[in-house]
């Protein structure tokens, strides 16, 4: 037993303790305790495994045959991949949990904080052995065990209808994962008795190509419907909102990660790579999902449904990075494959810290404001100073600005694109290009829609009074935020530290061992063939300098202000009506997109009886048509509900109708001995 | 290390220079209207003016409103640093790339937006929301005349893309180059607040976008912001100039040749203000609802380039 | 042979007539008839078991059963006449395909085995689908009672021609089991008529879906 | 041979102690909770004896009457566990369950009958008189349902009673061929019913005949098994039946009858192509499955819920049965879970049945606020039934999939999965409807730690012991009995 494998007993063992004392905890105030107790203890456990997993590569390897030995025994392994994404679940999960001890204390009259408590845990539990999971039962135990209790936490706040609702969209799409992911990795055994993905890697190359082509898509489908792809997303924008912020951020910035994680572990390691389509189709998806989710998040008001949108096109773009990957790979330019599948990977990373401060910023805000519609916050700047500057920070770093770690990431990702020429096959290369234009319109959306995000919840004047009367929310809270703002600015300074850390891990997994990227200078992230390079440092160096040097020249003439109100046209005083809303700053974009919104819109104008010049009111009204998802859903559901009702009429209430289907079977029965023969 | 000393000259003659272009523009203009207009130099005493002003600040701003002046000011700089101007040294390792100077940009737009918003004003707002919009629909586009130079020259950075035009002169006159360009000649007016997209003489329309934003804006933070836009416009200029026809700039600092850079960049300028003149007083302002137009009718053009450029491979 | 032809026959008279005593006096002849057979199957075979069958049969399916069922319509009382689903003529059609069906089907058996009296087999087949052709067209409980008692009467030909009878044990168990079926099929007419108070089973509808 | 009379006596006794005992006393009820769990011990032991010896009978290997393989042993387990938890929680002990002695007597006798005919039927090895046990179940579980004699009640009962009687009659006549073709062949011989005597004589006997002898057999018992579209008794007389009754009914009746169809295909296999009778279990299993998920979308009521998923468990074990020993090996584990998690949910729909008053969906809700343990539990077990981990449902429908796929039958897997998904949704939908919200007025709020709940942990535990370990000793006895299907 070497420290790893102590690491992963104590984290198995603190998240197991931290479920059963939440159930057992004498009040809700303790329960909320335990829970954080319980999960800290666990992802130390798990960081510290992850950590000597990454630097020695020595995997970590354990196995129960004992344990439900008829379906192939538990069977644990942590590889320097596995590790990278235990450390994502780990780090962000004691970030969640320490947040949470503060946040769910508005719940404890509300809903039961030892059944959340225990869910809590057994969601950690369940990510963090997806990560282990070694063989095919355990990973599906893994898989499905993280689903169900991330259920419960999306439904913790189950009086509310809509969250059922919500709820039960998740468990539908993810169960719908499960289904797909069953045949998936049962396609791959070779036999009942081998299930362990050392099997998998052996036996997978003697595979029909049909049936590995048959693999992936059913591997796409099912980890895509977990990532958060269109047009399986639907459940993101629904469960979200609906699940406690902190929670959000676990599900958002580490769940949905797993779908990346399962899709690298089958598609590049078990599978170890497929003909140029595969990475074709990720590219695809990739660019529709990331300028999709873009794009409804840019319709949003309800900043989490917001945030939950962008979750959906940060997948986007990993996906991009990945099929750029694969694709490259595929053509032999293994060295601008690795910069493509390196981006993916950092921007998962990346993404996990950002996301994760914004879905913490939004739950400080809720919390405060109580309410999620951005059109009632404003203002918060002043009352939530360091909430403010962490959301800006996050908000900056998932717009891609330099030079946070966002920027870093799609960087490496444009770089892999940019690689596209060198692809003899035509038609494929010329998939790149556009991909690239995608990619820059969804950035510059994303800006576009973070400026929206923050500048209307959080700058000018309250727009209610809930906003007015905000409070900077708890310490505990805001240091977790903190964390994850400094980790936001790190790992875009460090870039390229990080870079040569994650071809570790990326040259660690057979088909893409040996070729680690080469030693760059430490400021720079570079090409390996050194077409392009970019110091994030030293940009923010030079940034600070020139800020400074303007701050001092104009000092030297010295700067005095005189503080006034807003100057508005001979305005005598400034109300919030007066501001710019929500929907007025995306109204634009509205117009631009409408063929994609499909927006309803309604203006009543109700005239003063007298003269009609009198306006009393205007209400206006517009919605966006989620015309894709119906497209997608309705018909399923409907044909569901047809074929149950033609079912009903089975059953009539006639017995004699009863016994003729007896018969009839009977006869059948007969008849088809007769045929048999 | 003489490099990076280059480096820093040619900045500061940017940031030198960047309101004379301004003013050239407008005295360019007033001629061909018919006026005598402002002589060339006129910016330079306005910013004079503006730095020894107070600065007047709404009650509603946040520290935010402070920072965003220094922050757009900031990002033009280093921009003007990244762009090769009068000299483009091959080798040496530099801060960014073509990517990196269009995310810096967004970043300054990004801080502006957010001021604008900041002080509450319906102008503010208004101008930050078709700010937002008209940069996020340019993104594409630049992205895609960046694809048209990398692909020629298999590379984003300047110095290579550069050597590379110069080496094979029937590149340059390529269909795909000169589709490029029209194309980053139209995110340039667009970028930089010109017509036909955007008025940079006008105030209090209802249809402004840039000046919308700073409206709220004065003294010293104002003057930073007009430099700063003045700065974007002249590294805009520069990157459509030296990209595209790069014949005169300097590749290695033998005084000679610096100084044939410098001449033939401030001649190449000065040919674009012209033209960019010429244009403001030849096209009316586009209704805002048009502009997309204007802006995909350009990405066609940069992917057109890009296609061709891959078939003339 | 001639005896599960007789069978058949009274199988087809229930499907002819209406009136309820002239259920009951049918199925006391195929009863009847039942035990006749297998005591000569028993002679013939030299089988002594099949004595003690007949016998069994005798008092529970020729006498006992019979009993209780006039009991149970003297307790119901005149029943007003419910026209079953299927009307006469195309009732005994259907008897005649199934009969037919019966003998496609057990023809094979009938060259299995070399008894004098697999001629016999498909007839029971024919009564057996007979009987579940009453079961299921049949409206009144006490009616599909009878049919069900007609579908044992069939197995239990279908064994004594078949197989000669199957073992006495078996036997013994079988008939109390058909003892105790008949006995609570008759305890839940009897609650249908008191809950429903009619015995139209068409009217037991409220369970659905 | 002592602890098979240890495992059937027991319940014969206590049926009849309770009839002879009139007006019904208390302590009747805690004798027949000891019997049960006496019969529970002794059957226990029997696995235990089963799995060391292999064989526990009496005479010699194929003449005697009683005849206990691994999988009678299993079944017995399960029957006298299901039948301990019934009548552990059927009213009658207590002072405060005040039902009227007469209905509580009654519903003693009957359940006590009925599980010791379902006893009968898995340890005796004459399959005339596993008929006759089988049959015998019917009319003693008939009688069960109509104790409070509604109008509902009895169309019920007589529903279930004259079509699992066709239907069982069916399968009488099967078998008689089967005895038919034997005799025809082999000619009298002692023990001549004995299913290892047909087995072995199996492969020279006659096809076509035996081929048709299966379709009557498999028809026959398959109505009690509930297999669609015979299974249409089956929501009726679960949803009427009192809650011990059903669940046993669910639990345990129906995998008897399934026990009964796997033992004559075992028979019909040595003579005919496997491919036959796989193709028709396959046949009925998925149309059981199919209508099962379906009828589940849209239904009102949470008992008939719980039946229709009944109804598609079955199905799921059916085609188990059908996919070679790794498929058997799948079917008797899920039928090991589904005696526990369905038992342990209709017990519990039982308690909120007499707390809400109504059956329907609509009618019950804020079911954790109103019942917080009972709640809880009926929510794990809908769960341990919607095929979750870490319950035992889990694993069983992983390796039945894996069969699937390891018999090259992707299209199977496919079908399977698309029902069990559509089966996940309604159930959690109807679930989600039951747990939350406020309770109804007239409602009784809240629920103190009783004995029933502390009961009712313990299938849950045991669900969740088996998805996690699956203890080797289950998993061994599982192993032999599919060796003794499956030669």
């Amino acid at each position: 037993m070497n420290t790893a494998g102590a690491a992963l007993v104590l984290m198995a063992g603190g998240y197991a303790a931290g479920a059963c004392l939440a159930v057992l905890a004498p009040s809700q105030r303790a329960a909320r305790f335990f829970t954080a107790v319980g999960a800290t203890v666990g992802c130390v456990g798990g960081l510290i495994a992850a950590a000597i997993v990454l630097a020695s590569g020595q995997p970590v390897e354990a196995s129960f045959p004992n344990l439900v030995a008829a379906a192939g025994g538990m069977v644990i392994g942590l590889d320097r991949l596995g590790a990278l994404f235990l450390a994502l679940v780990a780090a962000v999960g004691f970030l969640a949990a320490v947040y949470g001890v503060s946040y769910t204390a508005e719940y404890e009259n509300r809903s039961s904080l030892r059944l959340f408590g225990l869910m809590f845990n057994g969601f950690l539990l369940g990510m963090s052995l997806v990560t282990c999971a070694a063989n095919i039962f355990t990973f599906l135990f893994a898989w499905e065990l993280m689903a169900v209790t991330s259920y419960f936490l999306v439904i913790t706040d189950s009086e509310d209808a809509d969250t059922r609702q919500a709820g039960l969209w998740y468990a539908a799409m993810t169960h719908f994962g499960l289904v797909l992911l069953l045949p998936m990795f049962l396609l791959m055994a070779p036999a009942a008795g081998a299930t362990t993905f050392a099997d998998l890697r052996a036996w997978t190359p003697t595979l029909p190509t049909a049936t590995r082509d048959a693999v992936f898509v059913l591997a796409f489908f099912a980890f895509g419907s977990k990532a958060g792809m269109v047009p399986l997303h639907v459940w993101l924008p629904r469960a979200h909102p609906a699940a406690p912020s902190h929670v959000s951020a676990l599900m958002s910035g580490v769940m949905i990660k797993l779908g990346i994680y399962g899709l690298v572990r089958v598609m590049f390691d078990l599978m170890s790579g497929g003909p140029a389509w595969w990475g074709g189709l990720l590219l695809a998806v990739g660019c529709v999902s990331a300028l999709l989710g873009v794009l409804y998040a840019l319709m949003e008001h309800d900043l989490k449904r917001l945030l939950a949108y962008h979750s959906v096109e940060n997948i986007g773009i990993i996906l991009i990075g990945l099929g750029a990957g694969s694709i490259l790979h595929g053509a032999g330019l293994r060295a601008l494959a690795t910069i493509g599948v390196a981006g993916a990977l950092f921007h998962t990373l990346n993404h996990a810290c950002f996301k994760g401060l914004l879905f913490l910023g939004a739950g400080s805000v809720v919390q405060q404001t109580h309410t999620r519609n951005m059109e009632e916050m404003g203002g918060l700047i002043k009352t939530m100073p360091q909430t403010a500057l962490c959301f800006l920070v996050g908000s900056a770093a998932i717009a891609a600005l330099p030079p946070l770690n966002g920027f870093a990431s799609e960087w490496l990702i444009f770089q892999s694109l940019l690689a596209g020429p060198y692809i003899p096959r035509l038609e494929i290369a010329v998939g790149f290009p556009i991909a690239v234009g995608m990619l820059a319109l969804t950035s510059g959306l994303a800006a576009a829609c973070f400026v929206k995000a923050f500048g209307i919840s959080f700058l000018a004047m309250p727009r209610s009074d809930h906003a007015a009367h905000a409070r900077e929310c708890h310490w505990s809270m805001r240091a977790m935020m903190m964390v994850l703002a400094g980790g936001c600015v790190v790992l875009g300074l460090a870039a390229p530290i990080v870079i040569r850390g994650l071809s570790r891990v990326i040259d660690s997994v057979p088909l893409w061992a040996g070729e680690a990227l080469p030693p760059s200078p430490r400021l720079w992230l570079m090409v390996p063939n050194g077409s392009a390079q970019v110091s994030p440092l030293l940009m923010a160096v030079l940034l600070t300098a020139i800020g400074l040097i303007a701050l001092l020249a104009i000092q030297v003439r010295g700067l005095r202000i005189r503080p006034t109100d807003t100057w508005g046209c001979g305005r005598i005083s400034q109300t919030p009506r007066m501001e710019y809303t929500a929907s007025a700053f995306a109204e634009p974009l509205r117009r631009v997109f409408a063929e994609l919104y499909r927006p309803t819109e309604d203006l009543s104008i109700s005239v003063h009886p007298e003269s009609r010049y009198f306006i009393q009111s205007i209400t206006y009204t517009s919605h966006v048509v989620p015309w894709l998802e119906k497209a997608f859903y309705d018909p399923v559901t409907r044909g569901a509900q047809a074929l149950a009702t033609q079912v009903r009429r089975m059953q009539a209430g006639s017995v004699h109708l009863y016994l003729l289907y007896v018969v009839a079977a009977l006869l059948v029965a007969l008849a088809s001995a007769w045929w048999f023969r | 290390m003489i490099h990076y000393v280059m480096i820093f000259v040619q900045t500061f003659v940017a940031v030198a220079l960047a309101p004379a272009l301004v003013g050239f523009i407008r005295w360019m203009k007033a001629r061909l209207q018919g006026r005598r207009g402002a002589a060339p130099w006129q910016p330079y005493l306005e910013l004079w003016k503006l730095l020894g002003k107070e600065a007047v600040v709404s009650h509603t701003a946040s520290w935010l409103f402070h920072v965003s002046p220094f922050v757009v000011f900031g990002t033009s700089v280093v921009v003007a640093s990244l762009v090769p101007l009068v000299a483009a040294p091959a080798d040496p390792l530099i801060i960014g790339d073509l990517f990196a100077v269009v995310y810096l940009l967004l970043l300054g737009t990004f801080f502006l937006a957010l001021a604008g918003l900041d002080t509450g004003s319906p102008f503010g707002g208004m101008g930050a929301s078709r700010e937002m919009t008209v940069v996020a629909l340019t993104e594409p586009t630049v992205a895609m005349s960046i694809v048209a130079l990398a692909l020629s020259a298999g590379s984003t950075n300047f110095g290579q893309i550069i050597d590379r035009t110069i080496a094979e002169p029937s590149m340059a006159l390529g269909p795909g180059h000169l589709l490029a360009f029209a194309a980053l000649f139209i995110v340039t007016l667009a970028e930089t607040g010109r017509l036909p997209v955007d008025n940079p003489a006008t105030h209090l329309e209802l249809t402004m976008i840039h000046e919308a934003m700073v409206l709220e804006y004065s003294g010293p933070y104002l003057a930073l912001l007009e430099w700063g836009a003045a700065l974007k416009l002249l590294v805009f200029l520069a990157l459509a100039a030296n990209l595209f026809i790069p014949w005169g700039i300097a590749v290695t600092l033998s005084p000679l040749a610096l100084a044939i850079g410098l001449v033939s960049f401030i001649a190449k300028l000065a040919i674009l203000a012209i033209a960019v003149a010429v244009l403001e007083t030849r096209v009316a302002k586009l209704r805002l609802f048009r502009v997309p137009e204007l802006l995909s009718a350009s990405f066609v053009l940069a992917l057109i380039a890009v296609m061709s450029t891959f078939l003339a491979r | 042979m001639l005896g599960s032809s007789g069978m058949l026959l009274t199988a087809l008279i229930v499907l002819w007539r209406k009136g309820m005593p002239a259920y009951i006096t049918a199925y006391r002849w195929q009863s009847w008839l039942l035990v006749a057979l297998t005591a000569t199957i028993g002679y013939f075979g030299g089988d002594r078991a099949l004595y003690w069958v007949a016998g069994l049969l005798l008092v529970v399916k020729g006498i006992a059963i019979p009993t209780l069922l006039r009991e149970m319509q003297r307790r119901l009382g005149i029943q007003p006449q419910i026209t079953p689903y299927v009307n006469t003529a195309t009732s005994l059609l259907t008897a005649g395909l199934l009969a037919l069906f019966a003998y496609v089907l057990a023809r094979p058996w009938v060259m299995v085995s070399d008894l004098p009296t697999r001629e016999g087999l498909p007839l029971a087949m024919a009564l057996l689908f007979v009987s579940l052709f009453i079961i299921v067209s049949r409206r009144k409980a006490i009616t599909q009672v009878i049919g069900f008692l007609m579908l044992e009467n069939a197995i239990a030909l279908l064994a004594a021609v078949g197989t000669y009878g199957v073992p006495l044990l078996v036997e013994i168990g079988v008939f109390l089991d058909a003892l105790m079926g008949f006995l609570v099929m008759q305890i839940f007419v009897y609650h249908i008529h008191e809950t429903f108070d009619t015995i139209d089973v068409e009217k037991l509808r409220r369970l659905k879906h | 041979m002592v602890t098979l009379a240890g495992v059937l006596l027991p319940a014969l006794l206590a049926s009849c102690l309770a009839m002879l005992v009139r007006p019904y006393r208390r302590f009747v009820g805690w004798i027949s909770l000891a019997c049960a769990g006496v019969s529970f011990a002794a059957a226990g032991a029997l696995c235990a004896e089963v799995a060391s010896t292999g064989l526990v009978g009496n005479g010699r290997w194929n003449t005697g009457i009683w005849r206990v393989d691994a999988l009678s042993a299993l079944l017995a387990l399960c029957i006298a566990f299901v039948a301990l938890l019934a009548s552990a929680l059927a009213p009658g002990l207590r002072r405060q369950d005040h039902d009227d002695a007469s209905q509580t007597r009654r519903l003693r006798i009957y359940m006590n009958a009925f599980a010791f005919a379902m006893l009968m039927a898995v340890t005796l090895q004459n399959v005339a008189l596993m008929w006759v046990a089988i049959e015998a179940t019917t009319i003693a579980s008939a009688l069960a349902i109509p104790l409070h004699r509604t109008k509902a009640s009895v169309e019920a009962s007589w529903k279930y009673l004259l079509v699992c009687s066709v239907g069982i009659a069916l399968a009488f006549t099967g078998t008689i061929l089967a005895y038919f073709d034997f005799v025809a062949t082999a000619g009298e011989v002692s023990g001549s019913l004995n299913w290892t005597v047909l087995r072995s004589a199996a492969p020279s006997l006659h096809p076509e005949l035996l081929q048709l002898a299966f379709a009557f057999i498999l028809v026959g018992y398959g109505t009690k098994a509930g297999l669609a579209p015979m299974h249409t008794w089956l929501p009726d007389a679960h949803s009427e039946a009192p809650s011990p009754i059903s669940a046993m009914m669910s639990g345990v009746l129906l995998a008897v009858a399934t026990y009964a169809i796997a033992r004559w295909k075992a028979v019909i296999d040595a003579a005919v192509d496997p491919g036959f009778s796989n193709a028709l279990l396959i046949g009925f299993g998925l149309v059981s499955v199919a209508i099962g998920a379906f009828s589940l979308v849209i239904q009102r009521h949470y008992k008939r819920m719980l039946a229709y998923s009944s109804v598609e468990h079955m199905g799921l074990v059916t085609i188990g049965l059908a996919l070679g020993p790794l498929g058997a090996f799948a079917a008797w584990l899920h039928v090991v879970n589904h005696a526990l998690a369905k038992s342990a949910s209709f017990l519990l729909a039982g308690r909120i049945l007499h707390r809400y008053e109504t059956s329907e969906i609509r009618g019950v809700t804020g079911l954790l606020r109103v019942m917080p343990w009972t709640g809880a539990l009926f929510a794990t077990g809908i769960l341990a039934l919607m095929g979750l981990p870490p319950f035992g449902l889990f694993v069983s429908e992983f390796l039945l999939v894996q069969a699937a796929v390891v018999n090259r039958k992707l299209w199977l897997a496919a079908i399977v999965l698309a029902l069990l998904l559509t089966a996940f949704i309604s159930l959690l939908t109807h679930l989600n409807r039951m747990l939350y919200g406020n309770a109804p007025e007239g409602v009784p709020v809240g629920e103190h730690r009783s004995w029933p709940v502390v009961a009712l942990l313990v299938p849950v535990v045991l669900l969740v012991v088996l998805g996690v370990t699956l203890p080797t000793a289950l998993s061994a006895l599982i192993h032999q009995s599919v060796a003794n299907l499956v030669p």
